[in-house]
């Protein structure tokens, strides 16, 4: 049977129990391990391949092979983690904490390090080289494969990370 | 006093005659405002005569043997008259309604019991206040229609212009009037009775379309019905007592005179049918197809208030009494179901009826229970109500005249478009239910004295009554308030309908202001000659404290006002869901079109509509009618 | 001159977005974030409304409401757009019926990012918006006293 | 171990010509329409027309396609389930397919966007 | 003169977040008429699917809709899987399942805090609302998200819930499952819920039948119709019935929903308890080529996911057709004759999700 | 009327204090409302900082006649209270109630909108549903007191509800509608997400909406002097009763309001009517039997 007030009795518990309202913001976060918040790099193992820039659903990722600059636009990143899967360095990772809000939209520029781009470079013109050189020859043409794939791994791991710039927005 | 009142009551039918002969509409109208003026200084005559003489109950007329003459002739020529118009029409049935009451009394004048001489006019305070308010706002009503009817007579030519009669009657009708509340004998009173009943039922049929004159047979059938009891009750107690003396009856009621029983039972009941209380309401609101200056005389301000008239006359008979307290039940159960009805009502002047309908019942409520406390009230409630009721119904008919209409939806920001005719509205609503306004005070009192009575279901009438009431006219008001995108209109009302509405209006707030002076130097002596003796019924502190109200009430809008002129203000859209076409006036509906925004009143009339409450309502107070007439005879016989 | 961030009202529209921002601003109003605590109430009614959140992007039909409701906010005001959506038009800003974020239609002053913006963000993008609600509120005070007694009345503003 | 519902799933052409045919058997058998919904592929240059058709007892569903040329129209089904005047409504305002009396049409008004037929054969803004 | 009054209600309206707006035709607090207009959200996504490829159209896809995000991942990669003839591994199922129920869980927990607001029930929507935080917890700590998971991928998940996170699972559920009670009482008892729900909206079986309606609102209306039974995900080896009342009427439907809290906490208990271990995915090659039309049970009722595609990395159409749009038209007929109080709870009661009707 | 200090002290007493008071109540109320739902809620003084900031604001309107009215409302309000405490005629201060409530239907009524106006309507049903009960209350004073002065009311041997205890409960009945509390709060619905928007105070912002809110403070303390007037008598003792059972009744209307969902319109009707009958009713019915 219907009965009135049929909740009052546990407002009047509620009274006497603690609130559980979380004090953020005097408090932090504590985010569960796996939370999906923003999108970290590891630039020195990044190799501008731009499969991550390719495949973001969302076009947040911007990538200059030629700068060696990885860009990221942090209101347009939708937090799937999708480039994650698909960086072939996995270099890309979901980390906890969301980006904070902005009177401006926000971009975070990452700078690969020349010297080590330049080491590419010179790797890649040298193969390049090879590679015209025995341009006819089959033997060659597999030994330039070989050197190409060298050229990849090594090249990062040595590089300081470079430091983030933060580059002011453009709204015009 | 003795030339004045065979005065006032003659001058007014000569001037019918004049009315009827005068078939220029340009002539007939000065002769009507000459006429009408005439008659409100012959009420001033016959006022401030009185009060030289001392203000005291006035007798006149002891020998008046051409008069009873002239009397029953006119009784038999009235019978042929409403005969012949039910033949015409094949109502014959209605026609044994005035037959046979007239044969009554034409037998009791040639065949009956001698009867021992007495005045045949009486006036006091409750007369005196009778004969303004017929001869002021009847004067004022009948200055208004002159310029009504022209319009009227333009706009409904569909049916045939007959000024001449219209006037006619209207002048008729205030002879009979005054002649009926200055009368003492009840011969007198029942020709005059009847005279009015059949002025209503001509002017009800007046356009002669088949609904009114389904109506008006209506009205007629009830009033002869009311008018038959009177004629019953005149000749039982004349056979009785031997005397046909209003005030005679009324004090061997008050002594409790068995003779007096039936006839004051049979005299009120002929009085709630003449007041429209319930189950005889209906005939009021098909009076409403009558031209509308009509209904502001006769059916709002003065002729329906005869009924009331009487009841107060009645009232030391009814005090305390099985017959007051069926008169008090079906007042307050009128009150109530009208009110209730009121809310459906979309057509202004329907609801202006039901209301008249509601403020009677309350009045015959006060009548009903019959105390000096609840007769203040009563009688106030009538001061207010006349005033405010035709200055309303006069502004709907001016209204209906410019905008062709009378539903209320259409009067949506009629502030902005016809400012005179709402501001005029706004007053005479605010003095129907609003704090500092008459009718407000009346119900306190009213309620008051049914504690003090300890009538507990007339406390309950009451209370929830004023509450209902409330609904209805603040929703009107409010629609009168509401922005509108409609055009201003052109006010075609003519200077003399304004001058009669200006001047109800300024003595509307003059009646509130003088309010307590009315109270202690009139309607006290008024109670002291009723019932002997009778307190100050309203205190001097709540007094002081209305005239405040008064004062914030007009004060507080007005300045707050104007500063407001010179505050600047963003005037934004108004709030839409955040669709509005760009205006305050429509917004984009589903169709993609824009769609006009006209806010529509709540009424309910599925639920509480006339149709629905109507029939229970009146099968109910019959019962009651019955059941209490029933035990009263039960006492008698 | 009165300290006016101690009572941000809001007025939540959707613009088209996909509902997860939406009830993360609804989220953020109940007892576990409780924006209540900071003086926050959800007003629904523009005119009582001193911040507008809006969520999701603009498209053709709902842009002209945006604004709308914009124009109704009396000032001072801060708008603040909740979610990727509303900041750039996000994941759909492909979508031939989009026009983008927010900032296509109306002044955007505080950008929130997240899909789905999480309410301590929110709350975040609210403390952000009633600072600046306070500071423009002084310059209308400023701006009330210089233009003084003026009587008349402006017209809708733009 | 719970019961699993084998229930048939399965795409059916139709001509168009049979399609209100086909709309009032379904009826007949009582089932409800699902969806309805049409596709412009520009390979084919024709349009396909879904019509999902569905059994509430045994869950059967059965999904008929009719296929059109642009210039082609098709009966609406209004009359025979007037709860398809959205799915009618969408069809013609995004993909512009014509359809012959639709009870309740929205006249393009459904979604009022900007684009005429945005997946359809011919867009363009209005 | 008119003594009807055209409201607006919506698009910016209280009582719904999302935008809709109707035309409500009323005479004085009576609904005469209601003419619904959507669109004022609409972004057509599904033409994503020619600027996406398949795996990434994914991604759009969960975000049609944040409430059912996970529903729509679901059914679309079921539908590609379907066309691609992949059978995935049973983990997987009873992982897509025991996120499915979870997700209903926050649905539903987010309707009936919706539907007790819309009565002016404030503490009751604040009580369910805290109720539901809980539930986000548990998708936050298993997905990493709280309102969109992005675990699903074509094949299977991308993610393992580990025992300890299954254990946090079922203390939680319990606590739940505790708190829910009160709120059940609370919904089904109090005079004041009953006077604003009893015989409100009414809707029999036949007018279900001839309007289309599914979900919950036909399950109040006592169709037993559920597309779990058809026994996608790990749906088929768990025991369970459709939950269904006869009343029809918007307590009907409050007292279904609150049911299916209960039953799915009943199902993630005997997913939990029946889980293989083994793979979370098999690996996909190629693209897929033909077209499928998959049904799924969403919180708020049977969804349809259509994908025709041809062999290229981009599909040709990828169609969803949402509860809510099937139940609109079941919206106005309720409308009709409605009382304008009632107006919100009417709209509400179809749990209407504007997001993935309009797309 | 003879005006004597102690009227005076309790009129300007009113007239200073009662925002205050209303103010601080409301901040109460928010709290603990706040805390049966298990949220820390707004400061105590979060209501006097709604109203700063609101008359802070740019002034807007969509008529400006809508503020006149407001003034008036506010100011019959005002007197009303003063009236009251005062302590003239209380059958006169309900009169005045209702005028002030009406002129909040004005203001309501004033624009176009489609919110704001039935807000209006429902107001004016809803005073239509509490009147009787407040006429009712006027009506059992007078009864056992011989007069509608509230001051010798007041001054009466003993306290009014051992003897007015159905009036008493239907007074704090309607007090849920006057309070604009949940299971009645029709016109003007209190708590956002509802199908009337802000009901009548939609089209009311900035300061329209402080003067609003301002009054209805006045209008509160008013209220619950009226409940207050139940329990005092000759004895200064009942004064502090009188407090008691004033803070009493307000937590039973947060109660209330926390624990039930807002009823439709016609039920408000149905139920109040039917509990003024029921138990002032009665209770009238009994009293007139003893106080032949
Ligand atoms: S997380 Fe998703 S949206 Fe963000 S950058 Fe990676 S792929 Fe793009
Ligand atoms: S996919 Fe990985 S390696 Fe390639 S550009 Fe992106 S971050 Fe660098
Ligand atoms: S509206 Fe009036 S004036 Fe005009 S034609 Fe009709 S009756 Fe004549
Ligand atoms: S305006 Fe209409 S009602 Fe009035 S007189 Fe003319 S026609 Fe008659
Ligand atoms: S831009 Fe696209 S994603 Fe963003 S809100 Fe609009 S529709 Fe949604
Ligand atoms: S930002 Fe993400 S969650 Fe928010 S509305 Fe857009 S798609 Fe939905
Ligand atoms: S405004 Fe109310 S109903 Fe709308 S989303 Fe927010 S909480 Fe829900
Ligand atoms: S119905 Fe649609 S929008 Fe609503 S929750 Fe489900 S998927 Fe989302």
């Amino acid at each position: 049977m219907a009965r009135i007030m049929r909740f009052a009795s546990t407002m009047l518990a509620n009274l006497f129990k603690p609130p559980v309202t979380t004090k953020y913001p005097a408090e932090p976060i504590d985010f569960p391990e796996g939370s999906r918040g923003h999108i970290e790099i590891e630039i020195d193992k990044c190799i501008s391949c731009s499969l991550c820039a390719l495949n973001c659903p969302a076009g947040a990722i911007k990538v200059d092979r030629v700068k060696g600059t990885w860009e990221i636009n942090r209101m347009d990143c939708v937090q799937c983690g999708y480039c994650t899967i698909k960086c072939p360095k996995k270099c890309l990772h979901m980390m906890p904490g969301y980006t904070e809000p902005e009177k401006e939209k926000k971009f975070d520029l990452f700078q690969r390090d020349p010297a080590v781009m330049e080491a590419e470079r010179k790797k890649k013109a040298e193969a390049a080289a090879k590679a015209a050189a025995a341009k006819k020859s089959l033997a060659a043409k597999k030994a330039a494969e070989a050197a190409a794939k060298a050229a990849e791994s090594p090249a990062a791991a040595k590089s300081e990370p470079t430091k983030a710039e933060q580059k002011p927005a453009d709204q015009a | 006093m003795a030339t004045v009142i065979p005065f006032l009551i003659l001058f007014p039918l000569v001037m019918a005659c004049l009315m009827f002969v005068i078939r220029n509409n340009r002539v007939r109208g000065v002769a009507a405002y000459l006429g009408s003026v005439i008659v409100m200084i012959g009420v001033g005559v016959l006022v401030v005569q009185w009060f030289l003489a001392g203000a005291k109950p006035v007798e006149l007329f002891i020998e008046t043997e051409v008069a009873d003459h002239v009397i029953l002739a006119s009784e038999i020529v009235l019978m042929v008259v409403v005969t012949c118009l039910c033949f015409k029409y094949k109502k014959y049935w209605i026609s044994l309604l005035s037959i046979v009451p007239t044969l009554l009394i034409a037998y009791l004048e040639l065949f009956g019991p001698e009867m021992e001489p007495t005045y045949h006019i009486y006036l006091d305070h409750l007369s005196i206040l009778m004969c303004l308010i017929v001869g002021i706002i009847g004067g004022l009503i009948v200055i208004y229609a002159v310029g009504y009817m022209h319009g009227y007579a333009h706009h409904h030519s569909e049916f045939q212009d007959r000024r001449y009669y219209f006037f006619m009657l209207l002048f008729g009708f205030l002879g009979a009037m005054f002649g009926f509340v200055t009368s003492s004998s009840l011969l007198w009173i029942d020709l005059f009775w009847e005279v009015t009943s059949i002025i209503s039922f001509l002017l009800i049929g007046y356009t002669k379309s088949s609904e009114a004159i389904t109506n008006s047979f209506r009205a007629l059938w009830m009033n002869l019905l009311g008018g038959t009891a009177l004629a019953i009750a005149i000749a039982y107690y004349a056979y009785e007592a031997g005397t046909v003396t209003l005030q005679q009856l009324v004090f061997e009621g008050s002594v409790g005179s068995n003779i007096a029983l039936l006839p004051v039972v049979l005299i009120a009941f002929a009085a709630l049918t003449k007041s429209a209380q319930l189950p005889f309401s209906t005939w009021l609101l098909g009076a409403m197809v009558a031209p509308t200056p009509s209904s502001a005389l006769l059916h709002s301000a003065t002729m329906v208030k005869a009924g009331i008239y009487v009841l107060f006359r009645l009232a030391p008979a009814l005090s305390g009494r099985t017959s007051g307290l069926m008169v008090a039940f079906v007042g307050g159960f009128t009150f109530l179901a009208a009110s209730i009805m009121a809310i459906a009502q979309t057509d202004a002047k329907k609801v202006l009826a039901m209301s008249t309908i509601a403020n009677l019942g309350l009045m015959v409520a006060c009548a009903g229970v019959g105390t000096a406390e609840t007769i203040w009230a009563g009688i106030f409630l009538m001061i207010f109500h006349a005033i405010s009721k035709s200055m309303l119904f006069q502004d709907v008919g001016a209204t209906e005249n410019t905008l062709h209409t009378r539903d209320l939806e259409a009067f949506h920001g009629l502030i902005y478009r016809l400012p005179f005719l709402a501001m005029v509205q706004f007053i005479g609503i605010a003095g129907m239910f609003l704090a500092p306004f008459g009718m407000l005070i009346s119900k306190w009192a009213a309620l008051r004295a049914s504690v003090d009575e300890r009538n507990i279901l007339l406390v309950f009438f009451i209370i929830f009554g004023s509450a209902i009431t409330s609904l209805y006219w603040t929703k009107w008001m409010a629609k009168l308030l509401e922005q509108s995108r409609a055009p201003k209109v052109k006010d075609i009302t003519k200077l003399n309908e304004k001058i009669s509405l200006g001047i109800h209006a300024v003595m509307m707030i003059g009646v509130c202001l003088l309010f307590p002076l009315l109270s202690s130097s009139y309607v006290d002596p008024l109670l002291r000659e009723m019932f002997g003796n009778a307190e100050q019924v309203l205190p001097t502190a709540t007094l002081v404290v209305l005239i405040v109200i008064i004062l914030i009430v007009f004060a507080v809008p007005a300045v707050s006002m104007a500063f407001g002129e010179n505050t600047r203000t963003n005037i934004k859209p108004n709030y839409m869901n955040g669709i509005n076409d760009g205006t305050d006036y429509g917004f984009i509906s589903s169709y993609g079109e824009v769609q006009h925004m006209h806010v529509s009143n709540y009424y309910f009339a599925h639920v509480i509509g006339q149709r629905k409450l109507m029939l229970p309502s009146q099968i109910l107070s019959t019962v009651v009618i019955i059941g209490m007439i029933c035990v009263i005879l039960g006492g008698v016989l | 001159m009165g300290k006016v961030k101690r009572s941000p009202w809001l007025l939540h529209y959707d613009g088209s977005s996909c509902n997860g921002c939406d009830i993360e601003v609804l989220a953020t109003l109940t007892p576990v974030y409780d924006a209540e605590r900071l003086g926050v109430e959800n007003t629904g009614d523009p005119m009582q409304a001193d911040i507008l959140l809006i969520t999701g992007g603009i498209n053709e039909q709902n842009a002209p409401v945006v604004k709308q409701l914009y124009d109704q906010m009396p000032r001072p005001k801060v708008v603040v757009a909740v979610g990727i959506c509303a900041c750039t038009g996000g994941i759909f800003k492909d979508c031939y019926n989009i026009r983008g974020g927010v900032d296509t239609t109306i002044p955007v002053d505080i950008y929130v990012p997240g899909c789905a913006a999480r309410p301590q963000s929110i709350i975040d993008g609210i403390i952000k918006a009633r600072d600046l609600f306070q500071k423009r509120s002084d310059e209308h005070d400023e701006y009330e006293k210089t233009h003084h007694g003026g009587a008349g009345e402006e017209k809708i503003n733009g | 171990m719970a019961e699993v519902i084998e229930a048939a799933n399965e795409i059916v052409e139709v001509d168009r010509d049979r399609l209100l045919e086909t709309a009032i058997l379904m009826k007949h058998q009582g089932r409800r329409l699902v969806q309805a919904q049409t596709t412009w592929y520009k390979k084919s240059e024709t349009y396909e027309c879904l019509y999902t058709f569905t059994d509430d007892d045994t869950y059967d569903t059965t999904t008929y396609k009719v296929i059109l040329t642009k210039d082609q129209s098709v009966p609406s089904i209004t009359s025979i389930y007037p709860y398809a005047n959205f799915y009618e409504s969408e069809m013609t305002e995004l993909y512009g397919v014509k359809i012959e009396m639709i009870d309740g049409d929205y006249h393009d008004k459904l979604y009022r966007i900007k684009a005429v037929h945005p997946f359809g054969p011919e867009e363009g803004e209005k | 003169m008119a003594r009807k009054t055209v409201v607006p209600f919506g698009p910016q309206h209280p009582v719904l977040p999302e935008p809709i707006h109707i035309d409500l035709v009323m005479e004085d607090e009576k609904v005469l008429e209601a003419v619904p207009n959507i669109g004022f959200i609409h972004r057509g996504l599904e033409g994503l699917a020619d600027k996406r490829d398949f795996n990434e159209l994914l991604y759009v896809v969960e975000r049609t809709c944040g409430i059912c995000s996970f529903g729509h991942g679901n059914g679309y990669v079921q539908a590609v899987e379907k066309i691609m003839d992949v059978e995935i591994p049973d983990r997987a199922k009873f992982l897509r399942t025991i996120w499915a129920e979870i997700a209903r869980m926050h649905s539903h927990l987010l309707w009936l805090g919706l539907q007790a607001d819309q009565f002016g029930f404030e503490s009751l929507f604040y009580e369910i609302w805290r109720i539901r935080e809980k539930v986000l917890d548990l998708l936050e700590l298993t997905t990493g998200g709280r309102l969109i998971f992005s675990v699903n991928k074509i094949g299977g998940v991308i993610k393992d819930i580990g025992d300890d996170k299954m254990k946090a699972i079922l203390t939680n559920m319990s606590s739940i499952e505790k708190d829910m009670r009160v709120v059940q009482k609370t919904f089904m008892g109090d005079y004041s819920v009953q006077s604003r729900t009893k015989g409100i909206g009414v809707l029999t079986k036949d007018q279900i039948h001839e309007l289309g309606a599914v979900g919950p609102v036909a399950r109040a209306s006592g169709i037993s119709r559920d597309m779990r039974k058809l026994g996608y995900d790990g749906y088929g080896m768990i025991d369970f019935e459709p939950i269904t009342s006869v009343f029809g009427d918007c307590f009907a439907r409050i007292d279904v929903r609150l049911r299916e809290v209960f039953q799915s906490i009943d199902i993630i208990r005997q997913a939990i308890d029946k889980i293989p271990q083994g793979e979370l995915s098999v690996n996909v090659k190629g693209n897929p080529n033909g077209e499928a039309l998959v049904r799924i049970e969403q919180p708020r009722g049977e969804a349809i996911y259509y994908v025709h595609s041809n062999g290229t990395k981009f599909i040709d159409r990828y169609r969803n057709r949402t509860p809510t749009f099937a139940n609109l038209p079941a919206l106005c007929e309720m409308l009709k004759g409605a009382n304008y109080a009632d107006v919100g709870m009417m709209v509400v009661t179809i749990d209407p999700c504007i997001s993935c009707t309009e797309r | 009327m003879k005006f004597d200090t102690a009227r005076l002290i309790w009129i300007i007493g009113y007239l200073v204090l009662a925002p205050f008071i209303g103010g601080l109540l409301e901040g109460f109320d928010r709290k603990i409302s706040a805390r049966m739902q298990r949220r820390v809620g707004p400061p105590i003084l979060q209501p006097f900082y709604d109203v700063q900031k609101l008359f802070n604001k740019q002034t807007i309107a969509v008529r400006k006649t809508q503020f006149s009215f407001l003034i008036a409302y506010m100011v019959l309000m005002i007197f009303t209270g003063a009236m009251f405490f005062g302590g003239v005629d209380l059958l006169m201060c309900f009169f005045v109630l209702s005028t002030a409530a009406t002129f909040l239907i004005f203001a309501a009524s004033v624009t176009n909108s489609p919110y704001s106006a039935i807000g209006a309507q429902r107001e004016m049903i809803q005073m239509m549903t509490y009147e009787p009960a407040v006429l009712m209350t006027a009506v059992g004073f007078y009864l056992i007191r011989g007069t509608f002065d509230v001051d010798r009311i007041a001054r009466a041997g003993s306290s009014a509800i051992v003897v007015l205890p159905g009036f008493f409960f239907a007074f704090v009945f309607i007090l849920t509608i006057k309070m604009r509390k949940s299971p009645f709060d029709e016109a003007g619905s209190h708590h956002p997400h509802q199908e009337l928007v802000k009901g009548i105070t939609t089209e009311m912002g900035a300061k329209n909406l402080a003067v609003y809110t301002i009054t209805e403070w006045y209008e509160n303390v008013f209220l619950l002097g009226v409940v207050g007037l139940f329990i005092v008598n000759r004895n200064p003792l009942s004064y502090i009763g009188a407090i008691v059972v004033i803070l009493l009744v307000y937590f039973l209307e947060i109660l209330i309001d926390n624990a039930s969902a807002r009823v439709r319109w016609q039920t408000m009707l149905k139920m109040t009517w039917g509990v003024t009958l029921l138990t002032a009713g009665v209770n009238l019915m009994m009293l007139m039997l003893i106080y032949r």
